[in-house]
This record gives structure tokens, C-alpha cells and sequence, in this order.
């Protein structure tokens, strides 16, 4: 059980998805504006990234394995993605029609959320086990949540800053995550097992 | 002869009240001298020739800026800010760090870390810690190289010019003999050759806990008596509210009395994490930094447990021996979501901005 | 080779499926957009954006085949809403904004020749022909449709005057020299 | 004021606590100003709708003489504020920052100040709490503090929702003035008659005088006043801006709080001002209407601060040159410096709720430049509605109006407290007084397309209809035209073609 949580913990913090991994960027730079679309595209990204965990899971170990055939990985993985994204897609438009809106293009982009894909394949490549590669999958979409949310309230405040002319918009904004993935290289090399040198990631090389 | 010369309408209120920009900030470069003063006697010239020279590149920086952007130079230097910038970076780097360290540090704080955001109060991130966390990811060697106190006047403390020759030329070849370490990093590296803390912190070549600040660390960070008085005269003049360093502190001092008692072997005492690295510095002068901590009551005091809890968490289980800087960052960016989440609640309205019943 | 076009067949196969099922449980119709930006246009359909009525306004924003600043009566506060609606930033300066204006009749060019009330889309010019035409105030958007039709030239937008009561303060100025002691 | 104080919560955690410059102005005795020549009194001096005049350029008359009447639900009359005659009925420069005009009644005084026939009531108290209401309406009494809402229009709906506390402000909270202080100490008697009509008038079983501690002589005069009365108190409340705001002082007196969009009676409190309770005393027992208030004249320029009686309509030059100009004005205010407004010139008139006039030399009336927000929150610890002043007006700064106003712009009261904290000096009120007035405007404007939409509809309607006539009319003459073509041929009109093309004609328009 704390193996798990400390797994949780490292994925989203110590291997963050998208400050320590630079995966997802799109949606990152994209649906941050407002706090409610982030949180939103957050916790869509979370519904799809964990569903499509153990849906690859299963491919994987049901299909492509026993098969051999490992050359299809990468396509299924997105013809699954793909359909989860969908699904999603309706769930949401029915559900919260604001949040539709307010996500418009990006909620249908995030089949093309390379952190979607790069999760599946980093538990397939792992061989992890069932529950291990859930958590590793819900781990990694609570860091790309998290920091989105941070990100997007950082962003609403720049919004109000008086940014020089040269810098406004993009350049800022990329600054912005800049010094954001400065601060979480603090928490770079956390590990809470006895011994301190291990970066803490159970796939730290 | 009666009518006034009014151009436009002037908006109400007629008064105003007697404090300014610029009295903050000359107050709390007030608050922090005795602290200042006590890390140049300790580390001697180094220390005083790398304050000025980080201070003024961080000036230096903020002018440059303004004059780029076409703003009035003179007029907005005269609020301190950078001044206060550049100091409280000053007070964060290792004492007897050379030159560049300070020019690059300074520059990078005021140009990359406030400026281009947008100048005084448009930044998200604390200025200071930025440039601190940045040199320390891209120069580690020299900015964990500490010093021994060599107070000045003392028997081996460099003069004014070999001062001067440390902070700008190489490092003396008697300087690794005067290399000492933090108690933070000592007790992490012998941690990890397998020492546990009660025998390393016995040993006699373990770094002192000292209270007046007689130890290696930070040119600033070391005189925490000091620092807490400046602190309280900074609460005593209501420059800051008490939520933050309260909090901070006392989380901080929580978390480790508990990991303490629970294994005095593995875990430092609630002591050592007060009176130790930046703990005073940050709480009182840093976290409290208005620009980019909240402005609510409620979301100061989390504001202060989060920097008091990531502080811990990176010191004891992270990859860095100190994290008050990256601390202040995190919860800095995290700053907008608590002002967000944590609102006061206004006259006649519950808590989620309702009007109140009306009861009869 | 077989086994690779089979599995994936039958995967699309029973994905499809399963997401045809989903659409029609989770169906909504049309696309409200354009009705949300159709009630915030005045809707007078005037005209004066080229396109044939608000409506039609409104479809090609919503579809962004028109900028959000093309409706004159509705001036910068409209702009500045529809943008914040589609989430787009705009030059509000751009936006030409006279503030409030009505239609007035010169009534001593007048000649009765009810041209102008015929294209006022609020019907808010009175007068039977040969009888001096009048604005009702209350009624009239400022449109200016009616200006040109006149032949006499005694039809003339005003600007409606600022009183005590409407008055309403300056926004302060944020320019750098604000910012010098 | 003490920690003790502070630690036991007595000490209002709200507010600021500006240098209140209140003496020696408020020591000095009330004098009376000499008539002026010329009185310009302005037909909107209340919330509410402009007063009707009912007088004619030329006429003679005496002092308390009706010359405008209400107009609509909320509204108050003026009366003639001395005898002479209507020289001018037209627009002066209104009393206003705008400085735009506004209509007034000018009477050029006879100097003989003749009152007119007053009815004055031996006992209001015996009176139906409707005759009071009546009475102090037709004397035109509005709130005196300077809300300037008409004071029966409060009574009634005080009656309606059987209030049971009166509440008497004498807060005074505002810096430099001192009319309140005066009207306690030199007319004590005056103002505890006139709020126990006032809680006559309303139903009320309690009456609470709330006097901030700075006013010893106040406190003293009063409390000797109401000491026969057992139902009406006098309380002390710490001297603290803006304790004279009817939330605020609702709050320290009562505990209760005032839900935002509510009225304070639906919490069952009213607040009246002190002296527009001793305008009611006058306007009841002495049948006298408000044409005269004391107004404080205030300010570094002035060699003689202090309190006057004056007639409403006096023009600010002749307060000030009574007393006394020590250099020219940098700045004129109609009352008091955090809420007071700045006068175009001094030719404006004073009106029914200009508690005083200040009169800044250039060292009062420096504005240091704004800055950019540090975001230090002082003027959110300031705010007493609990709002966040700094998040409000970057928004409105980046046009975000809606954000504003979802911080809750509206429940601002305008107290100037942020304004005043503010280290960086950003013109905080302004920002909201920009943003409230520029939201109105819209909600007026949105009003008015929904208007326009329904005429624009009822436009199409009638063209369709018309359309829809001319087409059946067209139809009609065709068939008439085939029919006596028919028969002209056949001599029978074919009756059934007839119907069959009635219906045609209307589905094709």
C-alpha cells in the first residue's frame, strides 16, 4: 500500500509529467487561460489517461503479448486512445456543455496529448502489473492536473501584469514555465527510502 | 481668486495615509542590517564586497530594464525594491562566492525575475529565491562551497584586499582548509556513507548549532536571533501580519519534533530545522514577500504551512540539503490558486458569497 | 499478417460500436453558440454590419467568419462581450464608439416625404406623408439608416447629452507617466 | 483604544484611522452666516427623481414657501430658504465633480427673511405615526448625513416592516467635520425630540445613539438630554472610519449584520442621522421645512474654521470668504475628505446634504502619484465589507468589469478606506465608482436593446401583416376581376373559385 502511494507520489511531483518529462505540453500551453477550463481539461486528461492505462494494459497483455505482436503497440494504443478521447468528448459535451466550450478544440487534441500515449507505452515498457500501471497512469495525470491548475492561475494573474509590449503573450508565458519547472526541481532526486542517493522513481536508470 | 486650478475631476478620497512603496522597503532593509552587518563580521570582506556587488548588478538590472521599457529610471529605483531584491539575494549566497556568481545572480533576479513580468508587483515568483534556485542548479560547486566563521579582526581573516581577491580572483589555496560544511549537508553525507545522526552529530568535526550564528552557511541566513528580531520589528511596525512566519515555523518545528521522536537516529530535531539554513531568513523576510504570497489572512497561514512542510520535506527527503528557496517557489506558484480558493468573507454575505438570510 | 489485420479489425470493429452506442446516449442538439451571441447583438437588425439582421450577424462570429467588432450600435461594450465570449483578444481602441445617439428631425426642412420612416427597424419615426416626421427618443438605436434617405438632409444623428445622473467617472490613468513621482 | 481593547474584539478589526483634524473647528460656536444676496437652490438635492418647480420667474416669496414640488414615489420638495424673488429658473453648474449643469431655482433675497405662515404641532407624539410621515415629507426632510434619502419615504417602510430599533448615527466619522458634534452639543434637546418622533413615526420600541469616543461634550450633552427617557441610549462606539456608515454602525451597536441586496429595516433597524432628526424636531413642532443646515467650513485655506448656520442654496464663495480666505483654495470639497466630492468652483451652491465645505491649501491637497500594486493587502485588512480592493481593480484595470463585479464590486460603499492605505497610492475608489457607473450604463443599455428587440419584432410583425393584407387584397380585386369577367361570359359568378383562393394567398405569403 505505501509502495503504491509513494509511487503516486513520485509520478506526480519527482517525475512530473510535464515540467520533469516535458510531456502534454500542447494542452499546457493551450487550456491554461482560466482556472475552471484548466481544472476541467485536468481532470478530463486524469479520466483518459488512467482509463487508457488499463484499457493498453489489457491490450497488451491479452493481445500483443500472447500474439507477439509488439509492432502494433504504438497503432492500437492510439485506435484506443483514440475511442477513449471520443467517449470522453461526449461525456463531457452532454454533461457540461460550459466546459465543452470552454475546452473547445483541445478536448478532441488530447488523443494527440503525447502524454496520453507516453504513459500507456512507459507502463507497457516498464512491464508493470495491472494495479501498478493504474496507479502509475492516475499518478502522472494528477502532476499534469496539478501543474495545469497551477499553471492556469499563474497565467490569470499574468493576464492582469503590466507585461513589457516585447514579451506579452507567448514569450511570457514560456518564461512563466520556466521558472515554474525551476521550483519543481526542488523536488528532483525526493526519495523516501533509507537510502538517499536513488533519485526515488522506480525507473530511474 | 477662491476657484482652484483643477484640471480633472479628482476622485475622493482627500487623505491619504502616511505609508509608501518606498517605506516598506527602506524599513525592511532596516529589519534585515543587524543580520547584515553580523554576516559581514563573520565571513569578513568576501562577504561584504559580494553583498554590494550582487545588490548592484540586481539595480543595475532594474535600471536597465526601465530604460529599455521607457519608464521613469530615477522615480521607480527610488522605491528600493531592487535594492531589497539584490540585498535579500545577497544575504541567500554562500559568503565567499566569487564575483559573477553575484553579477549573474543579481541581473538574472531583477531583469528575468520581476522585469519581465512586468516591473514592481507583476512578478509571480520571489525575484531573489528565483535567481538563487537558478544559480544553484547551474553552479552547484561554487554555491555550496561554505565558509568557515573567520570573524573579521580575527588571526587568519583576509584583509580588505585579499577580500577583494577572493571575491574577484581565485580562490586561495588556504580557502579548502577553511571550507567547512553545512550542518544540513554533513548530516545527509553521513547519512548516507550509513552514520547515523546521533553518532555523526557527536563527532567532533560536526558543524556547531549555533543560536547567535557562529556557523557555515549563507552570508545572511546564519544570525537567527538576529533575523527574528528584525523580523519582529517588521511585525511591530505591521509591515507583515504574523500568519506567515507563524506558520511556516511552526510547521516546520511540528514536522520534526514528530520525525524526531519517532527515530532521533534518521531525523533532526525541531532545534536544529529552526536555527539552521534559511528557516529565519525565509520565514520572516522571504515567504512574506508581499508580491507573491496571498492576500488573505486564511491563505497566508496555508500559505506559511506549505512553505513550512515542502521546506521539510526537501530538506530531509530531497535531493537538495536545503529547500527553503524551492519551497517559497512552489507555494509562490501555488499562490494563485489559494487567493482563488481562500477569499474573506464579506459583510452580509456566508462564506461562497451569498446573501445572508434574512432572519426575523 | 492475418492475425494482425483481424485483431485490429475486430478492435475498430467493437470500438466503433461501442462509441456509436455512447453518441446516441449522449446526444445533444445544435450548436448553441450562436444563439448565446445572437442575444447578446442589439437586434434591432439594422443592417449597418452588412449583414441581413442579427441573426445572420451572429452565425458568421460564431463561425468566425466575421470580427467580433463589426456591430456599430453595440459599440466597445458588445465587442468587448463577444470577445469574451469566443475567448479572443481585441484592440478595444479599434472599436469606434460615439456613445449614445439618436436621430433628430430638423423640422423646418422637414417636407413630409416619409422615406425615412419607412427603413427604421424600431418604427421609431412618427408621420403620416406631407406631416413634419418626429423621433420618438425612446425608440430609436442610433442606427442611422434613415440619415442618408432623407432628401432634404434634415435628419441628423446627435449625441445624446451626459447628464448629472449618467455621469460617470473617468477609468484612471494607468500610462508610465502615472508612475514617475 | 488600548491592546486590552483590541485583544477583547471590541476594537473594530475594519477600517482606518485617519488624523481628524476635527479641532479647533468643531470648538468654535456655531454662528449664523448673514444672508447672502443671491440663493441658487438646486431641484435635485435628494435620491431620487428632480423636484417639479411650481413657482414662476418674478414671483415674490417668503421664506419656507413651497417652490418645487415631489415628483414620483421617491422624491422631496424645496422651499424657499428665504423671502425675496424668483430671479432665475434654469441650469447652474451642479454640485457635482462633473460640473455639468443641473436645474435650480435662483431667488434674489429682500433681506427681510420673512417667514412664511407655519403649523407647528404642539404634540407630534399624539399624532398617527401617518400625519408624521406626511408632515416630514412635505418639509422636504431628506437624510442629512449625506445620503439625502427622503427621510419619510425610510419612515413608512420602517412602519411597514416593524422595525423595532432606531438607531441615531453621531458617528461623524469623517475627518475635518463637526456639524453632527454641534448639532449634539448646542441642540441636544432638539435631536432626542426629534428621534423620539421619528420612533413614533416608525413604531420602534429602542432607540440607539451611537457617538464615537472623540466627542466627550457629545456624549455628555446628549446623555443629559436622554436621560429622562429610559427607551432611548446612548452609546459610546470607538472612533474608527467609517464608523458613520449605516452597515458599520449597525453592526457595532447591534452585532447584527445587513444581508448584501437588503435593506437595514428587513433586519429590523433603522439608521437616521442626528440632525435629520433635529430637522424633523423643527419640521413637527415649529412647522418649520429644511431650509438651513449647519455645515462645517474646514481646511488649511480658511483663517476662521468652524460650524454656520446656513441657508441651503448659499453659494460656496460666501461660506468661505465668512470664513476667512488665508490663501487660494487648492482644492474645494463638498464634505468631508474620504467621501466628499471635489466642487468645479466655488459659485456652486451648498445643498441639503453638504455637511460641510473644505477648503484645502496645497499641502492638504498633494495627491502623491500612483504606483503599481505591490499587493501588500492593506487595503484588504482596511476594507470594512470584507472585500479584496487590489483583485477588483486590476481587473477592472485589465477591463474585466464581470470579474469585478464577481468579487462583489457592488456591496463597495465607497468609503475611501483602501484608497487611503494604499501604499502605491493607486486611486482604488475611482477605479469602482468607474466601474459601477460604467455597469449601469450597460445594464441601461441591455434594458434598451430588449426594447429595441421588441420594437424591431413588432416591425416585422407589421410588415408581415401588411403584407399578408396586401397579398389577400390583391387576391380579392383578382378574383372580383375574374369573377366579372365570368360574368360578363357566363352571367353566373362562380362562387366556389372564390373561396378556393382566399386560402392559396395566405399560405404564399
Amino acid at each position: 500500500m505505501t509502495a503504491y502511494f509513494l509511487l503516486l507520489l513520485t509520478t506526480a511531483l519527482v517525475n512530473n509529467v510535464v515540467l520533469v518529462k516535458f510531456l502534454g505540453l500542447c494542452p499546457f500551453m493551450g487550456v491554461s487561460r482560466n482556472m475552471d477550463s484548466a481544472l476541467g481539461m485536468g481532470l478530463a486528461t486524469t479520466f483518459v489517461i488512467t482509463l487508457a492505462c488499463a484499457a493498453t494494459w489489457m491490450l497488451e497483455h491479452w493481445l500483443l503479448m500472447p500474439f507477439d505482436l509488439g509492432y502494433l503497440r504504438i497503432l492500437s494504443f492510439i485506435l484506443v486512445i483514440a475511442a477513449t478521447v471520443q467517449f470522453v468528448e461526449m461525456v463531457v459535451g452532454k454533461s457540461a456543455p460550459a466546459l465543452y466550450q470552454a475546452l473547445g478544440i483541445y478536448l478532441p487534441l488530447i488523443t494527440t496529448n503525447c502524454a496520453v500515449l507516453g504513459v500507456a507505452l512507459l507502463t507497457a515498457q516498464e512491464r508493470m502489473g495491472f494495479l501498478q500501471s493504474l496507479v502509475y497512469g492516475f499518478g502522472s495525470a494528477l502532476g499534469f492536473t496539478l501543474v495545469l491548475l497551477v499553471f492556469a492561475g499563474l497565467r490569470e494573474r499574468l493576464a492582469l501584469a503590466r507585461v513589457p509590449a516585447a514579451f506579452a503573450g507567448a514569450p511570457v508565458s514560456f518564461i512563466l514555465a520556466s521558472l515554474l519547472s525551476l521550483a519543481f526541481m526542488g523536488f528532483a532526486g525526493l526519495s523516501f527510502s533509507q537510502e538517499t542517493s536513488s533519485c526515488g522513481s522506480p525507473f530511474c536508470p | 481668486m477662491i476657484t482652484p486650478r483643477h484640471v480633472a475631476p479628482v476622485a475622493a478620497p482627500h487623505a491619504a495615509g502616511a505609508n509608501s512603496v518606498a517605506r516598506v522597503m527602506l524599513w525592511v532593509a532596516a529589519a534585515l542590517l543587524p543580520a547584515t552587518l553580523f554576516g559581514f563580521w563573520l565571513y569578513g570582506w568576501p562577504a561584504l564586497h559580494l553583498w554590494w556587488i550582487t545588490t548592484a548588478s540586481a539595480i543595475l538590472g532594474e535600471a536597465l530594464c526601465l530604460r529599455l521599457r521607457r519608464q521613469p529610471v530615477r522615480a521607480s529605483l527610488r522605491d528600493a525594491s531592487a535594492l531589497l531584491t539584490g540585498w535579500l539575494l545577497a544575504l541567500s549566497l554562500p559568503p565567499w562566492a566569487p564575483w559573477w556568481i553575484g553579477v549573474v545572480g543579481g541581473l538574472f533576479a531583477t531583469v528575468i525575475g520581476k522585469q519581465v513580468f512586468g516591473g514592481l508587483g507583476q512578478n509571480l515568483f520571489n525575484p531573489a529565491m528565483v535567481a538563487r534556485v537558478m544559480l544553484l542548479i547551474s553552479f552547484p560547486v561554487p554555491m555550496t562551497l561554505w565558509t568557515a566563521p573567520i570573524p573579521l579582526l580575527s588571526a587568519n581573516a583576509p584583509g580588505f584586499v585579499d577580500g577583494l581577491r577572493i571575491t574577484f580572483g581565485t580562490l586561495p589555496a588556504a580557502l579548502d582548509a577553511m571550507s567547512s560544511a553545512t550542518l544540513f549537508g554533513y548530516a545527509r553525507s553521513e547519512l548516507s556513507r550509513g552514520v547515523d545522526l546521533l553518532q555523526s552529530l557527536a563527532a567532533t568535526q560536526a558543524p556547531p548549532l549555533s543560536l547567535v550564528g557562529e556557523r557555515a552557511g549563507s552570508m545572511g541566513e546564519t544570525a537567527s536571533l538576529l533575523l527574528a528580531a528584525g523580523g519582529l520589528l517588521l511585525l511591530g511596525l505591521r509591515l507583515i501580519t504574523w500568519h506567515i512566519p507563524f506558520a511556516m515555523l511552526a510547521t516546520l518545528a511540528l514536522l520534526a519534533s514528530l520525525m524526531h521522536g519517532s527515530d532521533p537516529a534518521r531525523y533532526l530535531s525541531a532545534g536544529t530545522h529552526l536555527l539552521s539554513g534559511g528557516a529565519m531568513l525565509g520565514a520572516f523576510f522571504i515567504a512574506t514577500d508581499y508580491v507573491t504570497s496571498p492576500n488573505t489572512s486564511l491563505g497566508q497561514f496555508i500559505f506559511g504551512a506549505g512553505v513550512g512542510f515542502l521546506t521539510y520535506v526537501i530538506r530531509t527527503w530531497g535531493g537538495y540539503p536545503e529547500g527553503v528557496a524551492f519551497a517559497v517557489l512552489l507555494m509562490n506558484a501555488l499562490t494563485p490558486v489559494i487567493d482563488r480558493y481562500v477569499k474573506p468573507r464579506i459583510y452580509g454575505r456566508d462564506r461562497h458569497g451569498r446573501p445572508l438570510e434574512i432572519e426575523s | 499478417m492475418w492475425l494482425a489485420v483481424l485483431s485490429l479489425t475486430v478492435l475498430g470493429t467493437l470500438l466503433g460500436l461501442a462509441l456509436g452506442v455512447a453518441a446516441k446516449y449522449f446526444h445533444v442538439d445544435g450548436n448553441s453558440l450562436v444563439a448565446e451571441i445572437e442575444a447578446l447583438m442589439p437586434g434591432s437588425n439594422c443592417g449597418q454590419c452588412g449583414f441581413a439582421g442579427c441573426p445572420r450577424a451572429a452565425a458568421a462570429i460564431a463561425e468566425g467568419s466575421a470580427p467580433v467588432t463589426l456591430c456599430p450600435p453595440g459599440g466597445r461594450a458588445l465587442a468587448q462581450a463577444l470577445a469574451a465570449k469566443l475567448g479572443i483578444r481585441i484592440d478595444l481602441d479599434a472599436v469606434v464608439d460615439h456613445g449614445p445617439q439618436i436621430a433628430n428631425v430638423a423640422e423646418d426642412i422637414c417636407i413630409g416625404c416619409c422615406r425615412c420612416s419607412k427603413v427604421c427597424p424600431t418604427d421609431a419615426i412618427l408621420g403620416a406623408a406631407k406631416q413634419i416626421h418626429n423621433v420618438i427618443r425612446e425608440a430609436c438605436t442610433g442606427c442611422g439608416n434613415c440619415i442618408d434617405r432623407c432628401p432634404t438632409e434634415a435628419l441628423l444623428l446627435q449625441t445624446l447629452p451626459v447628464t448629472v445622473q449618467h455621469w460617470v467617472w473617468p477609468k484612471p490613468a494607468t500610462t508610465p507617466a502615472a508612475f514617475a513621482a | 483604544m488600548g491592546i486590552l481593547e483590541k485583544i477583547l474584539g471590541r476594537h473594530p478589526h475594519w477600517g482606518v484611522h485617519p488624523d481628524d483634524h476635527k479641532r479647533p473647528a468643531a470648538d468654535a460656536p456655531l454662528r449664523s452666516l448673514p444672508l447672502p444676496e443671491v440663493l441658487r437652490v438646486p431641484l435635485q438635492q435628494h435620491v431620487g427623481s428632480p423636484a417639479r418647480p411650481v413657482v414662476l420667474v418674478g414671483e415674490r416669496v417668503l421664506k419656507g414657501d413651497l417652490i418645487a414640488e415631489p415628483n414620483g414615489n421617491i422624491s422631496a420638495p424645496v422651499h424657499a430658504p428665504t423671502s425675496g424673488r424668483i430671479s432665475a429658473i434654469g441650469e447652474i453648474t451642479a454640485p457635482h465633480p462633473s460640473g455639468l449643469p443641473q436645474l435650480a431655482i435662483t431667488i434674489t433675497a429682500d433681506g427681510a427673511d420673512t417667514w412664511c405662515e407655519r403649523q407647528p404641532v404642539a404634540d407630534p407624539l399624539a399624532l398617527a405615526p401617518e400625519e408624521i410621515s406626511r408632515r416630514t415629507a412635505a418639509a422636504g426632510v431628506v437624510g442629512l448625513g449625506g445620503a439625502t434619502f427622503p427621510a419619510a419615504v425610510k419612515f413608512n417602510l420602517g412602519r411597514r416592516l416593524r422595525v423595532g430599533t432606531l438607531i441615531v448615527n453621531g458617528g461623524e466619522c469623517e475627518p475635518y467635520l463637526s456639524a453632527d458634534d454641534r448639532i449634539m452639543r448646542d441642540r441636544a434637546t432638539e435631536v432626542v425630540d426629534g428621534l423620539r418622533i421619528v420612533m413614533h413615526a416608525i413604531g420602534a420600541r429602542e432607540a440607539l445613539v451611537g457617538i464615537e469616543d472623540n466627542k466627550p461634550q457629545a456624549i455628555t450633552a446628549m446623555r443629559a438630554a436622554a436621560a429622562a427617557f429610559g427607551h432611548v441610549q446612548v452609546r459610546v462606539v470607538p472612533a474608527r472610519y467609517p464608523m458613520g456608515s449605516d452597515k458599520q454602525l449597525i453592526q457595532t451597536l447591534t452585532g447584527k449584520e445587513v444581508p448584501a441586496d437588503a435593506r437595514a429595516a428587513e433586519v429590523g433597524v433603522l439608521v437616521h442621522n442626528v440632525s435629520t432628526c433635529a430637522a424633523v424636531h423643527r419640521a413637527l413642532r415649529h412647522g418649520e421645512p429644511l431650509v438651513e443646515r449647519i455645515v462645517t467650513l474646514n481646511g488649511g485655506a480658511l483663517t476662521r474654521p468652524g460650524n454656520v448656520l446656513a441657508p441651503i442654496g448659499t453659494p460656496v464663495v460666501d461660506l468661505l470668504r465668512f470664513a476667512g480666505i488665508r490663501e487660494r483654495p487648492a482644492r474645494l470639497i463638498l464634505g468631508g475628505p474620504m467621501m466628499g466630492i471635489v466642487l468645479p468652483h466655488a459659485r456652486v451652491p451648498i445643498v441639503k446634504g453638504a455637511s460641510g465645505v473644505l477648503a484645502f491649501d496645497a499641502a492638504e491637497a498633494r495627491t502623491p502619484a500612483a504606483g503599481p500594486c505591490i499587493r501588500c493587502g492593506s487595503c484588504t485588512r482596511a476594507c470594512p465589507m470584507g472585500l479584496l480592493p487590489l483583485e477588483m481593480a486590476s481587473r477592472i484595470d485589465a477591463d474585466d468589469l464581470d470579474g469585478a463585479a464577481g468579487l462583489a464590486l457592488s456591496d463597495c460603499i465607497g468609503c475611501g478606506c483602501c484608497t487611503y492605505v494604499c501604499p502605491s497610492h493607486i486611486p482604488l475608489v475611482q477605479y469602482f465608482s468607474y466601474a459601477k457607473g460604467e455597469l449601469s450604463t450597460r445594464e441601461r443599455n441591455r434594458l434598451r436593446e430588449a426594447a429595441t428587440r421588441r420594437l424591431a419584432e413588432e416591425r416585422a410583425a407589421r410588415l408581415q401583416r401588411e403584407a399578408r393584407e396586401k397579398a389577400v387584397a390583391a387576391a380579392r380585386r383578382k378574383a372580383e376581376r375574374a369573377a366579372t369577367k365570368a360574368a360578363a361570359g357566363a352571367g353566373v359568378p362562380p362562387l366556389r373559385e372564390r373561396v378556393v383562393v382566399t386560402p392559396t394567398s395566405e399560405t404564399a405569403t
